[in-house]
């Protein structure tokens, strides 16, 4: 039986497998259980695992990953959720201070296997702070993993990597893709490996760098310079920490032009990192500089002005174009 | 690595910085044809105001 | 004085008027006049009609998410009636009636709740802060003002908002502490609509009450019928006093329900009962006072009927005042990051506006 | 029972010795083997000499800052002593005679504050966690190892400890709501020395004590001499029992004072009178425990002269153990971050050892 | 007389004269009334402005900065403690959700005209969460103001503008350097514009830009390169954002070479973004790759490590030679 998924779907899978596969591993959060997330992301686990595996908390972000450091410690793999990445920031201290320090605090006496999650970033015409993108936050933190996937299928295999991973992942899932499309996903397990970047289409002239639901939207732009006779190697990061940097370095070494393409605001955002390590690594190929296209240094707008702030496709076409004639 | 005649572009690409590609550009020379004289073959500055005094080659 | 008599610790709740309309408690009628229990009966009408108009707009593609006050009339109003024009209002983001008691005109709110900005660009005398997103924050924004009162000897007072929820959050412990360390001026409700989302009171806590909570802080607190306007006012009023006089914060919780969804994105059929909804639709707001009115005489069922329709009228004008025309303005986006826009601004606002001027988008 | 007995809401301290080593309360001198008295005592006695030799060696610039523990020794090893092998040990930073108790090898102590990440690595069998630096936070640690033995069900529990300055933060009251919404085995130990740093503990809250604030989580509190050891621990027993048998959580305020400085570099003498040290010095935990012990004829002063001689030289020993070989190995500040080096840090560390090895520093 | 301050006394001059000339400025934090600070920082700011205007708070720096925003929405000038950057975290929410952005939320109707000071950086041999340089995490929020001085002289300065400015401003002061050197500070106000680098020696050979405490170890660092025959211009940005990117862009246009020193981690670290714009401005200027000397991507060591995780004096040197050997 094909097993046709979109994201939502996916993420579920993965989790009702792996809670399958290993008992020591509990999810929750605000309202994951009873009602199975506010996106429909962990449906039905609390009917097949129980009460005690899946369950909803009082509001409280800090003890929500609070209590998972615990947890982890004394021998769980616990799955959190933050109800939007927008909300994480209760969570900061707990986050920066202890899951990502844990192991190298304690000589690796104690070490986090667990998994934050959260829905990410904007096009949903939702209210203030639900539509974030701030992964450089998290990804510029030592100890952390940042995993944001682009499709069903990467979603299941990242997320179970995610899981078994030995080290804390913030998993950032990009809502507005949650539902866009469905993909083939097999059933049962597999791991698609945190730390290695995709290769999604080869090409000459300019490599697109990109993630999460942006993937989507290159894609598009990408089919609108096909008549322009340009070929654009499109390189899905979906880790962001830590970096597949050979993945964009060789692939620059080949096209000499490079444009990273992300929703997060500009400066300081994982487009600067990407640029300083390609002026690393690949400077004399260099043909045109480095470019990012992002969204702008502001707060994310209300719905109303959101379409500004997303770079489109048509923008996203534009700007390849620029780079290639540069 | 410090070798300089083993040059990459001869397959394909200069390697170059851009001030010198820039110069390249500006003196009117296809630096993907001169042969680089710096680091791994690097075309330097001075390769590329070389060539443009030399008459083109034949292809 | 009730805030004796009804000791959180006995889960003692204090109440005036009963389900029916009838007063538990007659010496506790509160001393307003006829024009005023109108006024704040109408208020009530005007939110709920807010809300109804709002949820069938949404319905049908006109309006984006929106969250509902239904049930909880009378805790925001009751309580934000007890607070006088140079006080402050320090919302959460569900306390519509409230607002309106503020003198927030229903443009801003709808505008609001519609994807604009401006929505919180309320008129300068009107000393209300925006729509706080992330739950309990806005309390220590409330116990800021109140300390500002106390620094400049200004005897203004803070009312603040937040929810069942909320109180498990840990920056409702810190702006209670600071509160009540620095006796800041401030009145925080607790509006206990039993739900956070999906998630019943009884997961957030297992404090007897939220009211106990003051103890924590030593300051007073009390637990209200949050459906019954005149035991939500006196308490407001009491609290209010106490700030104003030096005597420091005051913790209510507003114990209601809420008959709607969390948002118009949320199905509460997952996570509730009918019955118990209909169980508390018996305790609606609206209906106590109404029938309490009625048997005053100062209102009957044609008043109703026209003032609903006069109402319905306006809300839907309002409405149609913003519809199809709240499109952010491109500028806007840039504007008020700072009090001037940096280069980097200025950048990236000029890239985006040529680019749509090469006839782009 | 004495959690009723002595109830917070009234003030009540439970107190079993009094300052000049009598017993205020006869009944409730706790079943302890003579052999566990003098192993408490001796403990109290180390964990001084450790403090003193510490602050001694950083006055000769041997050791790096330093947060003695003199005053407190009751408070820490009273509690400590109530929980098993099994159990979770969960500190902050201040808690010296807990760990001594849980079997942490003073050597892993100094190596800590020593400024080498190795001293956080304790003894496979040790379940302890590491020094949580940031105020508060480690308490939902604490609940979060609560709720994994419920969930797993197993019957251990965790004992975790937080000074009075720490009850102020947003995390002390997420963490106690989540171990009594859970029911998590967990015992959370106020260490209320009267000051965080410089600030007094009327500073910190307006609630009548510490103890109390269980009201607000649905948690029993007690407020307990914190200077009494035998008090110290009953009630601590009583909590790990509790917690064993499924009961959740409970709160104990230790009133103690601290007789130092906050750490080697605070100057206490800018904030607080002589006058008041020098009060609780009379009150002093180990004083009154040397008094009851002397008493009882369970040990005398020559029996004192000589632990105390062999004592120190163990922890002379130790720190020499220690000293001056105890730098960061390079490797080590990268190997730790992830489970397996990622290239950066590969990267990071052979250009970093290259540089080194090419003659410089 | 003259004023011959160190960057604590410098700060605190600040901190009296601007206290007098405007009494809507309030101070307050964890220790900073009756002691002064933990670093005396604030020291007498009490004695003489009295308990109202400088007092000690509950331990708790959420509330801190979120009654902060209170004040200055109630005609207030909040300047508030965090008793170290590394304790900022857990009030990182009240920071990026409300701080930075109640502007633009009320489209102006409030302005936050609000200072939060800490002690920032390492190279004090202190215990853990006390050696931060996360500049890099604030530095990308819209709305803020992040300024970090490198001398007695701007410490002041910047203060003052940063008081008076109408926007939040974060001022993080490096602690490694506050009683390093004495300078001259006049005495009575004047402002040092926030927004504006510096150029502290200028030079042809390559560009150097760095900040805080690291400056004075770049400093050293062109001593040692000087009997080399290497010309340093060096910049100290002072301020992280808005960043001055003509500063070290028409540097770079001159020299043809740019080396970011700084403490923070490598990746996603303010280096990132200097090296990208410098892509975006001065791209066909570069004779050799941009490049950075950090901190590692690692958690700052306690003490008996921290001497290999801050870049040295040589270790900056010998980048420079190299960046210029390219
Ligand atoms: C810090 C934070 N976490 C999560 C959310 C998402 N969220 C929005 S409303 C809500 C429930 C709030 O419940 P309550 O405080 O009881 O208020 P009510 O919705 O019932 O009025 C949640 C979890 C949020 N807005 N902020
Ligand atoms: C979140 C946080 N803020 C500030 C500090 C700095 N700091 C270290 S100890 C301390 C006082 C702690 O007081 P208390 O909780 O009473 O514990 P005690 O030192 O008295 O044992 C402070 C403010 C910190 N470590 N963590
Ligand atoms: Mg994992
Ligand atoms: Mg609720
Ligand atoms: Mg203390």
């Amino acid at each position: 039986m094909p097993n046709t998924l979109n994201m939502v779907q996916a993420i579920n899978q993965a989790l009702m497998e792996e809670m399958q596969r290993d008992e020591t591993i509990v999810v929750y959060g605000e309202d994951v259980g009873v009602e199975g997330g506010v996106f429909r992301v962990t449906v039905d686990l609390q009917k097949k695992y129980g009460e005690k595996r899946v369950f909803d908390t009082p509001l409280a972000e800090s003890a929500i990953v609070g209590t998972a450091v615990g947890m982890a410690i004394n021998g769980l793999r616990p799955i959190v959720e933050m109800q939007f990445s927008g909300f994480s920031y209760p969570a900061f201290n707990q986050i920066i201070s202890h899951v990502a320090r844990m192991r190298n605090r304690s000589r690796g006496k104690y070490n986090l296997p667990m998994v934050i999650r959260a829905p990410y970033g904007g096009g949903i015409r939702a209210l203030e702070h639900h539509s974030e993108s701030t992964e450089a936050l998290y990804a510029q933190i030592p100890g952390l993993k940042v995993v944001i996937p682009s499709t069903p299928y990467d979603a299941k295999g990242l997320l179970i990597s995610a899981i078994r991973d030995n080290d804390p992942v913030l998993f950032w899932e990009p809502k507005r893709i949650y539902r866009a499309f469905k993909q083939e996903v097999p059933e049962g397990p597999y791991e698609i490996p945190i730390g290695k970047a995709k290769i999604i289409q080869p090409g000459e002239d300019i490599t697109v760098v990109s993630w999460g639901a942006m993937v989507r939207d290159v894609q598009k732009a990408i089919e609108m310079v096909k008549d322009k006779d340009i070929s654009v190697e499109l390189i899905d990061l979906r880790t962001i920490a830590p970096m597949d940097r050979e993945s964009f370095v060789e692939s620059v070494k080949k096209t000499g032009r490079i444009l990273v393409v992300h929703e997060a605001p500009k400066t300081l955002g994982v487009g600067a990192e990407i640029i300083s390590i390609v002026n690393e690594k690949a400077f004399l190929y260099l043909e045109a500089p480095p470019t990012r296209l992002t969204g702008f240094d502001t707060t994310f707008p209300l719905p109303r002005g959101e379409q500004h702030y997303i770079p489109t496709p048509e923008r996203i076409a534009k700007t390849i174009e620029d780079v290639v004639r540069y | 690595k410090e070798g300089n005649s083993a040059s990459e572009n001869v397959a394909g690409k200069a390697l170059a910085t851009p001030v010198a590609r820039k110069l390249a550009k500006d003196l009117g020379v296809d630096i993907n044809k001169v042969v680089g004289s710096g680091p791994n073959g690097r075309v330097m500055k001075e390769d590329i105001i070389k060539a443009s005094k030399q008459p083109s080659e034949a292809e | 004085m009730i805030f004796d008599e009804y000791n959180p610790l006995d889960n003692k709740m204090y109440q005036v008027l009963d389900e029916n309309g009838n007063l538990v408690n007659d010496k506790d009628v509160p001393n307003l006049g006829d024009d005023e229990l109108i006024f704040l009966f109408k208020t009530m009408l005007y939110e709920r009609i807010i809300d109804e108009k709002a949820l069938s707009y949404q319905r049908q593609g006109r309006m984006l998410t929106y969250a509902p006050n239904i049930g909880q009339e009378a805790a925001q109003i009751g309580s934000a009636y007890a607070i006088d024009k140079d006080d402050w209002l320090v919302p959460a983001f569900r306390e519509l009636g409230a607002w309106l008691i503020k003198g927030v005109p229903l443009k801003n709110i709808y505008l609001y709740w519609y994807g604009n900005e401006w929505g919180s660009h309320f008129p300068d005398d009107i000393r209300m802060l925006p729509v706080s997103v992330p739950i309990a924050s806005q309390l220590q924004h409330a116990t800021g003002i109140g300390m500002a009162n106390n620094i400049k000897g200004e005897k203004n007072v803070a009312m603040t908002y937040v929810g069942d929820g909320g109180t498990s959050h840990g920056d409702f412990h810190e702006a209670l502490n600071f509160a009540a360390v620095f006796n800041a001026p401030v009145i925080f409700i607790i509006q206990n609509n039993q739900y956070a989302i999906s998630t019943p009171r009884k997961v957030q806590t297992k404090s007897k009450n939220l009211a106990v909570k003051a103890i924590a802080y030593g300051m007073p607190g009390i637990l209200v019928d949050g459906n019954d306007i005149f035991a939500m006012y006196n308490a407001s009023k009491i609290a209010v006093e106490r700030a104003r006089n030096g005597e420091g914060p005051t913790l209510i919780e507003a114990f209601t329900y809420r008959l709607g969804a969390h948002t118009t994105s949320d199905d509460p059929t997952k996570y509730r009962e009918d019955k118990e909804v209909e169980e508390w639709k018996k305790k609606d707001p609206i209906l106590r006072f109404e029938l309490f009115l009625k048997n005053k005489g100062l209102i009957d069922d044609k008043w109703i009927e026209n003032t609903k329709a006069e109402l319905e009228k306006d809300v839907t004008t309002t409405f149609e005042e913003i519809e199809g025309k709240s499109d952010t303005e491109i500028d806007d986006i840039f504007k008020y990051t700072y009090e001037k826009m940096t280069p980097q601004l200025e950048e990236q606002l000029s890239e985006y506006k040529a680019f749509l001027e090469g006839g782009n988008k």
